[in-house]
């Protein structure tokens, strides 16, 4: 699997210095609860804290059920999270009102994972694309921008003019939700799953096109997925959540290739292997135990000990903090793994 | 076919058994005497003291004589010796005076318009009651024989069962009647059975009386074809001229006195004023109203009383104007040139075949230059706010068929009278009224009642057409029916043959 | 296979999916054997042409894994191959399917009823969608065994317990009481393994049997997958869209676009040499898991193809940088490689000097025949 | 009442070519059945399309007054002068029946817009805002459900008074928990798409959410409903007319005209019989074709 | 309503919380919120109750007519009228009368009609039985002839039982019941045969025979449409239903088709139809009015009706108590039923 990649590009927003004057979105202990049948509470998110960095792309990646898309909601503030902070630009906008809030809606947008959903049915595709126009009171300028925009994320305009999204594919109609959430020229940009629904060969386009676009207009990048390929590919740093938390966060490089929580070691060996699997090595792996607990009944202390092969007494016990464990490379784990490089990591990266 | 029912003797020797079943077109609301409602068993239970004959003339039944010795002001009447209530109660005569005085005290009793008139009450002896009147009165035994319907003070209860059941007492009746309540399902089914120990030996004949309720029409009709029921008691025209097509049904039905007719108001425009009137009269077209309405079998109407009654006479017949639309039509434009509106609300129920009677009228008077806007009710509505708030111009009217004269037409006819809901007012007719009301004398009654006709003919008091039919339509196999216009039956000399 | 088989293997033994193994057909034949499969859809929009002469053989204890996007035709290919689609009522099929002998294409529906469940099961891709929801785990798996296996209830449900412990769930004796609802979805895949497993049937096939699951999980059940199927020399048609997950767990690789196999290989000859240009975009167009970040992924172009009016000649010329003139006229036919076992669909094949000049010449000219750049 | 939960799940992964391909031969057979059905499908247009307009042309085509009795012709049978015969009174029975459409399908189709109107716009509020006002809305469904709609129409007509107008508003109120139950539930599917957590995303308002994005989905859905209720609007004036509830004469109404003519049922049964069997085929034509509209916009269905 | 309105039904709850959790809480906690629950859903009922009667209060007091005018008759005069009018306290403000009745109700005195003196509770025990019985049986007739129709239909469709099936239920639905309460007269009860009664109503406990033939007619013509409405929702459901995963599953283990089709996708097919008959049992026991008028059977509609002309508030409100809480009570075994039939249901109770 070699063939044919083009070299790394020069835009990476990794190498900044991440001084707090460059920290556009900062989450501050932030908590999502809402609550479920039979009078329970689901923990979706327990309380974590990031800094998104301005021109970056933070990857946040995990298990379905992680909290990782409830994450990019609570940011969004749709709905508000229960409790923590979160602050763009200064300001802790879970306390904004209503008004307040919308304000800021045109700087912080999201695309979302079903592109199909994405699309009002009913409406034609430039209605679509400029509607936020015409909600900032800028209908005006609709028959300027849409076009431009809809040009740069690779649609013709003129083609699309009176088409509605049914007569589109899953990977145009992805277009054109980048379209609608550019048109207002956001400072940030909520991924969620964005090419999770895609066929593998529109995946890539669609990836490409996030990359030009964010070049293009200057964006932060927030990049939810499952799909670690895809995480490790376009982000810069990446948070690996479990059950509610974040139990890594790094440069995605490194930290691929040395996870040191458990659990991103579990993540990373899972990624189907390019090598013959005989019945000896099932024998060996350790694909962990189970799977992720619900997050109405989280596992006290850390989340993950359940199924990490490392837990003792402590995991059951103490609820594990956050700590920098390397320069750049924060852990929530008692027992980190801090040896070299990670067995799975050396034989994939041979 | 009489109107009174079959004719006894030439039906045979009656056969004892059986259960009549019947289909009626409302169910009962109360046995009560003295609480308003229409209630064909009510005289099976209870038998009448006094009874008209085929003449309207009130003959003793239950009672044995009723007398005036004064003229009208006092009577006596007498009491047959044994007849007991079911209970085994006696009835004499201080069962008598209970009862009478229970419509006395209950104003809202349809008899208490009769009973107020009694200022005394004695019993002579226990088999005689002495009634003291306010003033003559000769119509008073007809009150002892009415319909149960406009209030009969001669369906007896048993003093016991009032005293045991009060206000119950209208669904615990005992009276000395042929039959005994024994079931009653509201709705469904009333259930009665012989009374063992009835006044009139070796009858009742039937075992027992079975009546169902079945308020629609088509389905109480289909259910006589069908042999679910021995006899229906016909509220439409339309059952009584489906049942004497059928070859396989009896039909009794008369005219009598009374009749469908509109009331006019005569206190609102534009009714107040005769040549309007004139023109409804004139202006309804009786051959299309037959035809259309009832099948081309209608007897028509122009006075109160029936076209064989003695109370009615060729005067006042002549002055009761003939269909003449042309007349009609000169006479609203008159009218209208007059400054007056010939547009007009008609009020009536929702009943199916009033409705249909409103869609003619309203083409009749379109006819003739009147507008007719009919208006629906439905009958606790209509009852209360159109006739008796006397809130319309011109309404629809159903008056059954009668057997006498009082109190229908005193009721109808009289300044103030109960249904003289378009307050018609005529001190002649007035007087005219109670003169024959308080007349002991036959002839002098007639003339008088002739008057009253030829009066309100000539005043157009109110808009006949028709004569009103109430049939009863049986299987032939039920013999020995006793019946009055109202269609009230009395059940002991019925019998099954079969 | 005889019936003896029925009688045993049902008291609770150690490994219940292991009864029968002996007298299974040696490794190596045909177990079953598909040719010319077609299926055409008739509809308003005219004729769906899902599977175009696909021809496959799956050999006793192999796994041959379907590969291709949503709308190659791969999932109504198996399910024609297994009996589900027939034809008649707007559909068209044509074709045999030929399982050890017998001709299930001529198979009643009844008689098609008694290989399903018995010798050839199905897993699905969603474990949430393909149990049923109102019924208890355990009325679900003994039905199977009740209906194929002259046992009774009791003997069933002990078997379905021992079952469901030998696709590695805890607590079966508690789990053949519950609702699917109440398990997860791994849980749950265990479950519809369990119940395929169940009469030991000889090909399984499992159609995207881990799209639906997290990664973790994935591997737990493809590893579950690669051992009962190893243990029990049992053949299985692994339909899937993920090139990475059928590499390391299958022999032998058929690659589907647009209803047509483009590409069948050994496993490993496919990865190493592929022939089709959609065999080789498909390996590359996956972000690679080692290596540096933000590499610029390469794209096949456009989407995938209408499968009412497909495009003439190659299927997928209208998207590969190889297309030449021909490619837009003329179908390839399958042609082997080396060997009968790798054969391919293309007129100018990949690394082949022919791919080479071609590729060439539309890098020279900035696009393909076909118009792309 | 049970809370309605639908589900959608809509995923571009799943074969595009053929919808629901779990089971391939169902997709082709539901499309060869469109194709059966289309004949049935063009003699309900054409049926409902002659209804319609001659119930609006009716002053122009030549025609007897539908409200003068003709009393040569009462009870009349099927003549050149009178096709269909005449009524009770005379009137003309095809006449009647053109001009009896009028009245029946404008109870059918003002009772069922106003009744959508009214429910669908509360159920997208109920289902756009739920909380208090959902549960606002669904003991007032409740309650609405819980009273016998006959005694609520008595109530109207003997209110207000016996037309077509009160007939329409008390009708269309019957109709209101319907409508706010499917508008609801179709609600609930819109919002939870993506397109309205962007348009909110955006900084959309709720009224501009509830009526530029949701409302557009929510409309085709009850208005497919709509459409058959107009049919059991119909019938329902029918079974009011049987009660006297009906369309207060001279108006005539398909179900003033059975009823009027059930006392001749069996002498005549003409008379009832054709208004009955034209109420009968238009109703017939509209739920062929409701249903087949509906079919479409089935808020269970994900196509929306 | 008239017999024929339709009701949409409404699908039953089918989310599996989030993340498909196996994680279990403690029994107290599922009881303690179970109890709120109901606690809940009791105040909104009561509060439905209490809204239905006391608009039933006002509407009757609003209408036109006087109760005193009929139970004093035409011919009375205003004098007995307003006597009348006291024995009834009908001069008293509407409010007090409306607590005064609740009060009684409270204390298990429904009150006696104002026309015939019956105790209400003595009326509505002689109707809720009748009503009751031709309710059920024709539902019950409804899906006996709906369900095996729609299934078929959903199994084979286009075909001819679907076609067929269809086209006839369009038809019934296309018709005011009392046109075919008509016809089935004229078919069997006088016009063509005389096998079955026209009228009457007999009790099961008098004689179960004669019950059994004077409720097949009414119940035919109340069966007829619901049957027709039944078949179409569900083979609609019956349809998404086959097209799903585990039917495909249950063809693939080798199962029959009439096992699939009853077994597997029945139940699961079958919670709008369940909802929608619990819905019509609950309005039909309201007012089979026209079926009951026709067939002069002495239900709950005739009396509701009747109370409603005859302006018999105390008849009307007790009736109209009896019909809120039987919707009410039909709403909760829905839920009940549900919780039975879909396990997934049973988690969130």
């Amino acid at each position: 699997m070699t063939a044919a990649r083009t070299e790394r590009p020069a835009v990476a927003g990794a190498e900044q210095d991440g001084s707090e004057s460059d920290v556009v979105l900062r989450l501050e202990d932030l908590v999502v609860e809402f609550p479920a049948g039979g009078g329970q509470t689901v923990h979706a998110v327990s309380g974590i804290s990031l800094e998104v960095h301005r021109g970056e792309t933070l990857g946040l990646v995990g298990e379905s059920g992680c909290g990782k898309s409830t994450t990019g909601r609570a940011i969004m503030q749709l709905p508000k999270p229960t409790g923590g902070k979160v602050v763009f630009e200064g300001r802790d906008i879970t306390k904004l009102s209503a008004s307040e809030l919308r304000e800021l809606r045109p700087k912080l947008q999201m695309i979302f994972q079903d592109p199909i959903s994405s699309l009002n049915p009913r409406r034609r595709i430039p209605d679509i694309v400029g509607d936020p126009l015409v909600v900032w009171g800028r209908g005006a300028e609709k028959e300027k921008i849409v076009p431009e925009v809809l040009s740069a994320v690779g649609l013709d305009p003129a083609q699309v003019a009176d088409r509605r999204p049914h007569q589109f594919s899953g990977g145009q109609c992805q277009r054109v939700s980048i379209a609608r959430a550019l048109v207002l020229e956001p400072e940030v940009l909520i991924c969620d799953e964005p090419v999770s629904a895609l066929d593998v060969s529109v995946q890539a386009q669609i990836l490409n096109l996030l990359e030009d676009m964010k070049a293009r207009y200057g964006l932060t990048l927030v990049f939810i997925a499952h799909d670690l390929g895809v995480v490790r590919n376009i982000s810069d740093r990446v948070a690996v959540m479990y059950l509610g938390k974040i139990c890594e966060l790094g440069e995605t490089e490194a930290l691929f290739d040395d996870p040191v929580h458990p659990y991103t070691r579990l993540l990373v060996s899972s990624i189907p292997s390019m090598e013959t699997v005989t019945g000896a090595d099932i024998e060996k792996a350790d694909r962990g135990r189970g799977e992720m607990p619900s997050p109405i009944n989280p596992p006290s202390g850390c989340r993950f000990r359940t199924r990490c092969p490392l837990a003792d007494e402590r995991c059951a016990a103490e609820v594990p903090e956050m700590r920098e464990v390397r320069p750049g490379r924060y852990v929530a784990c008692h027992h980190p793994i801090l040896e070299p490089v990670g067995a799975a990591a050396a034989a994939e990266g041979a | 076919m009489n109107p009174h029912g079959g004719d006894l003797a030439a039906e045979g020797t009656p056969r004892s058994g059986g259960v009549l079943v019947m289909g009626t077109d409302r169910e009962a609301v109360s046995f009560d005497p003295t609480v308003q409602n229409t209630n064909q068993a009510a005289l099976a239970v209870y038998d009448s003291l006094l009874k008209f004959d085929e003449n309207g003339v009130a003959q003793p039944y239950l009672a044995e004589s009723m007398e005036t010795p004064d003229g009208g002001r006092t009577w006596l009447m007498g009491l047959r010796d044994g007849v007991r209530f079911s209970d085994g109660t006696p009835l004499d005569a201080q069962a008598v005076i209970i009862n009478v005085q229970r419509h006395i005290d209950k104003t809202s009793s349809p008899g208490h318009l009769y009973a107020e008139q009694i200022t005394g009450m004695r019993a002579v002896d226990p088999q005689t009651v002495e009634f003291t009147l306010a003033q003559p009165f000769g119509s008073f035994p007809a009150t002892f024989a009415l319909n149960f319907t406009a209030g009969n003070l001669g369906a007896i209860l048993s003093p016991a069962a009032i005293q045991q059941y009060g206000d119950e007492v209208g669904r615990n009746p005992v009276g000395a009647g042929p039959f005994v309540l024994t079931d009653w399902v509201r709705d469904s089914r009333m259930e009665l059975s012989r009374n063992p120990n009835y006044w009139q030996q070796g009858m009742p004949y039937l075992d027992g009386l079975e009546f169902r309720p079945l308020p629609d029409t088509e389905t109480r009709y289909a259910s006589i074809e069908n042999g679910d029921v021995d006899l229906i008691f016909g509220g439409y025209h339309t059952e009584l001229l489906r049942g004497m097509q059928n070859p396989n049904l009896t039909v009794y039905y008369g005219p009598g006195h009374g009749a469908e007719y509109l009331y006019f108001n005569h206190q609102r425009a534009p009714f107040d004023d005769h040549r309007m009137r004139e023109a409804v009269v004139r202006g309804i077209d009786l051959g299309a109203l037959a035809a259309t309405q009832f099948r081309g079998q209608m007897a028509a109407a122009s006075n109160w009383f029936g076209g064989d009654s003695a109370y009615t006479s060729p005067e006042a017949d002549a002055a009761w104007p003939a269909y003449d639309a042309e007349r009609a039509r000169q006479l609203v434009q008159e009218y209208v040139a007059g400054g007056g509106s010939a547009t007009v609300q008609y009020k009536t129920t929702n009943a199916p075949n009033r409705v249909a009677f409103a869609e003619f009228l309203q083409a009749q008077m379109a006819a003739i230059g009147i507008t007719l806007e009919p208006q629906f009710f439905d009958l606790a509505q209509y009852s209360s706010s159109v006739v008796q708030s006397h809130d319309f111009q011109i309404a629809g009217w159903v008056g059954g068929p009668q057997e006498v004269p009082y109190p229908a037409v005193t009721n109808l006819m009289r300044t103030g009278g109960n249904a003289n809901y378009g307050s018609y007012s005529n001190p002649e007719v007035d007087t005219l009224l109670d003169q024959a009301a308080a007349s002991t004398d036959e002839a002098e009654r007639t003339r008088l009642y002739q008057q009253v006709g030829l009066v309100t003919n000539q005043d157009i008091a109110v808009a006949y057409y028709s004569r009103g039919y109430l049939s009863t339509v049986a299987k032939p196999e039920v013999k020995g029916v006793v019946r009055y216009l109202t269609r009230d039956m009395f059940f002991a000399t019925t019998w099954l043959d079969r | 296979m005889t019936h003896a088989r029925s009688d045993e293997g049902v008291a609770g033994g150690e490994d219940v999916l292991g009864a029968g193994v002996l007298e299974r057909i040696p490794d190596g034949s045909d177990l079953l054997t598909a040719e010319d499969i077609v299926v055409r859809f008739h509809t308003k929009r005219g004729v769906v042409h899902a599977v175009e002469g696909v021809s496959i053989a799956i050999r006793a204890g192999e796994v041959l894994a379907v590969v291709g996007e949503s709308g190659s035709g791969k999932t109504i290919f198996t399910r024609r191959v297994m009996g589900l689609i027939s034809g008649g009522n707007g559909t068209e099929v044509h074709g045999t399917v030929t399982y050890d002998g017998t001709k299930l294409t001529e198979l009643s529906g009844k008689e098609l009823s008694k290989f399903w469940g018995a010798e050839i099961a199905l897993i699905l891709q969603d474990p949430m969608t393909s149990l049923n929801p109102v019924k208890r785990i355990g009325e679900q798996l003994t039905e199977t065994i009740v209906l194929h296996k002259r046992v009774t209830k009791k003997e069933a449900q002990q078997r379905a317990v021992e079952l469901l412990r030998s696709v590695g769930l805890s607590e079966p004796e508690r789990r053949v009481r519950q609702y699917p609802h109440e398990l997860s979805g791994g849980m749950r895949q265990r479950v519809t393994i369990a119940i395929a497993l169940s009469c030991n049937p000889r090909l399984l096939l499992a159609d995207e049997p881990t799209t639906a699951l997290d990664v973790t999980v994935q591997a737990q059940i493809l590893d579950l997958l690669a051992d009962l199927q190893s243990r029990l020399r049992m053949a299985m048609l692994l339909v899937t869209h993920d090139l990475r997950v059928v590499r390391s767990r299958s022999d032998r690789i058929a690659v589907m676009y647009a209803g047509r196999i483009v590409e069948t290989a050994p496993t490993p000859e496919l990865f190493a040499e592929p022939k089709m240009p959609y065999t080789e975009a498909l390996m590359n167009a996956v972000p690679p898991i080692a290596g540096p970040n933000h590499i610029r992924l390469q794209v096949i172009p456009g989407r995938p193809p209408d499968l009412v009016n497909p495009p003439t000649g190659c299927k997928f010329s209208p998207r590969c940088p190889y297309a030449q003139e021909k490619c837009l006229t003329e179908e390839p036919p399958l042609r082997e490689a080396g060997s009968a076992d790798h054969q391919y669909r293309c007129w100018y094949p990949v690394g082949s000097e022919e791919g080479l000049k071609a590729k060439a010449r539309n890098v020279e000219r900035g696009r393909s025949a076909a118009g792309t750049p | 009442m049970p809370e309605t939960t639908t589900t959608t799940t809509t995923t571009v992964t799943a074969e595009p070519a053929v919808a629901g391909a779990a089971n391939g031969t169902d997709t082709a057979k539901k499309v060869r059945r469109a194709g059966r059905a289309g004949i049935g499908w063009y003699i309900a247009w054409t049926w409902l399309g002659a209804v319609v307009l001659a119930a609006i042309f009716a002053p122009l085509l030549p025609l007897w007054d539908p409200a003068i009795p003709d009393y040569t012709n009462v009870f009349g049978g099927i003549t050149p002068q009178h096709w269909l015969g005449g009524d009770t009174l005379g009137r003309d029975t095809l006449s009647r029946v053109i001009y009896g459409a009028r009245a029946s399908l404008l109870v059918g189709i003002c009772a069922v817009g106003l009744g959508a109107l009214v429910g669908g716009t509360l159920g997208m509020l109920a289902g756009y805002f739920g909380g208090r006002t959902e549960r606002f809305l669904s003991w007032v469904t409740d309650v609405v459900l819980a009273f016998p709609g006959l005694v609520f129409i008595i109530a109207i007509v003997a209110i207000l008074g016996s037309s077509l107008a009160n007939l329409i508003v008390g009708l269309a109120i019957l109709s209101v928990p319907t409508f706010i139950r499917l508008s609801r539930a179709a609600t609930l599917v819109v919002a939870q798409r993506e397109f309205v957590q962007a348009a909110r995303a955006y900084g959309s308002s709720p009224v501009r959410i509830i009526f530029r994005e949701i409302a557009p989905n929510v409309v085709l859905p009850v208005a497919a409903y709509g459409f058959i209720m107009i049919g059991v609007f119909i019938v329902v004036e029918g079974s009011l007319s049987f009660l006297g509830l009906g369309i207060p004469p001279p108006t005539p109404s398909w179900g003033g005209m059975i009823a009027a003519g059930r006392t001749e049922l069996l002498n005549y049964p003409h008379i009832s019989l054709f208004p009955a069997a034209v109420m009968f085929l238009t109703v017939l034509s509209i739920n062929y074709i409701g249903e087949r509209v509906r079919k479409q916009f089935e808020v269970k269905e994900s196509n929306l | 309503m008239a017999d024929t309105m339709a009701t949409t039904p409404a699908a039953p709850a089918t989310a599996a919380g989030p993340g498909g959790g196996t994680g279990g809480v403690s029994r107290g906690t599922k009881r303690k919120y179970a109890l709120r629950r109901i606690r809940k859903r009791l105040t909104h009922l009561l509060l439905v109750l209490l809204a239905v009667t006391f608009l039933s209060f006002v509407v009757v007091d609003l209408l036109p007519g006087d109760a005193a005018v009929v139970v004093a008759g035409d011919n009375a005069t205003p004098e007995q009228v307003q006597q009348v009018r006291e024995d009834l306290q009908l001069d008293r403000p509407v409010l007090i009368r409306y607590v005064d009745w609740l009060g009684g109700v409270l204390t298990g005195d429904l009150g006696s009609s104002f026309r015939t003196g019956q105790p209400v509770a003595e009326a509505l025990a002689q109707r809720i039985p009748v009503t009751f019985e031709i309710t059920i049986v024709a539902q019950v007739l409804a899906l006996l002839i709906a369900v095996p129709l729609a299934v078929w239909s959903a199994y084979r469709p286009g075909r001819l039982v679907d076609r067929a099936s269809m086209t006839l239920g369009f038809g019934a639905a296309a018709m005011p019941n009392f046109v075919f309460g008509m016809v089935l007269i004229v078919l069997f009860a006088g016009g063509v045969s005389s096998i079955l009664p026209a009228t009457g109503y007999t009790g099961f406990f008098e004689n179960p025979l004669e019950n059994l033939r004077s409720i097949i007619l009414p119940c035919l013509t109340l069966m007829i449409a619901e049957a027709a409405v039944y078949r179409q929702l569900l083979r609609s459901d019956m349809t998404s239903t086959l097209q799903e995963d585990f039917i495909l599953m249950a063809r693939s283990k080798g199962l029959s088709p009439m096992t699939i089709l009853f077994r597997h996708a029945l139940r699961p097919s079958s919670f709008s139809l369940i909802t929608l008959s619990g819905v019509n049992i609950g309005r039909l026991l309201g007012g089979t009015v026209i079926v009951e008028t026709l067939f002069a059977i002495p239900g709950l509609g005739q009396l509701i009706v009747q109370a409603v002309f005859n302006r018999d508030y105390m008849i009307l409100q007790g009736a109209l108590l009896f019909v809120a809480v039987a919707y009410v009570v039909i709403n909760m075994l829905i839920d009940l039923l549900y919780l039975a039939l879909d396990p997934r249901v049973r988690r969130d109770a």
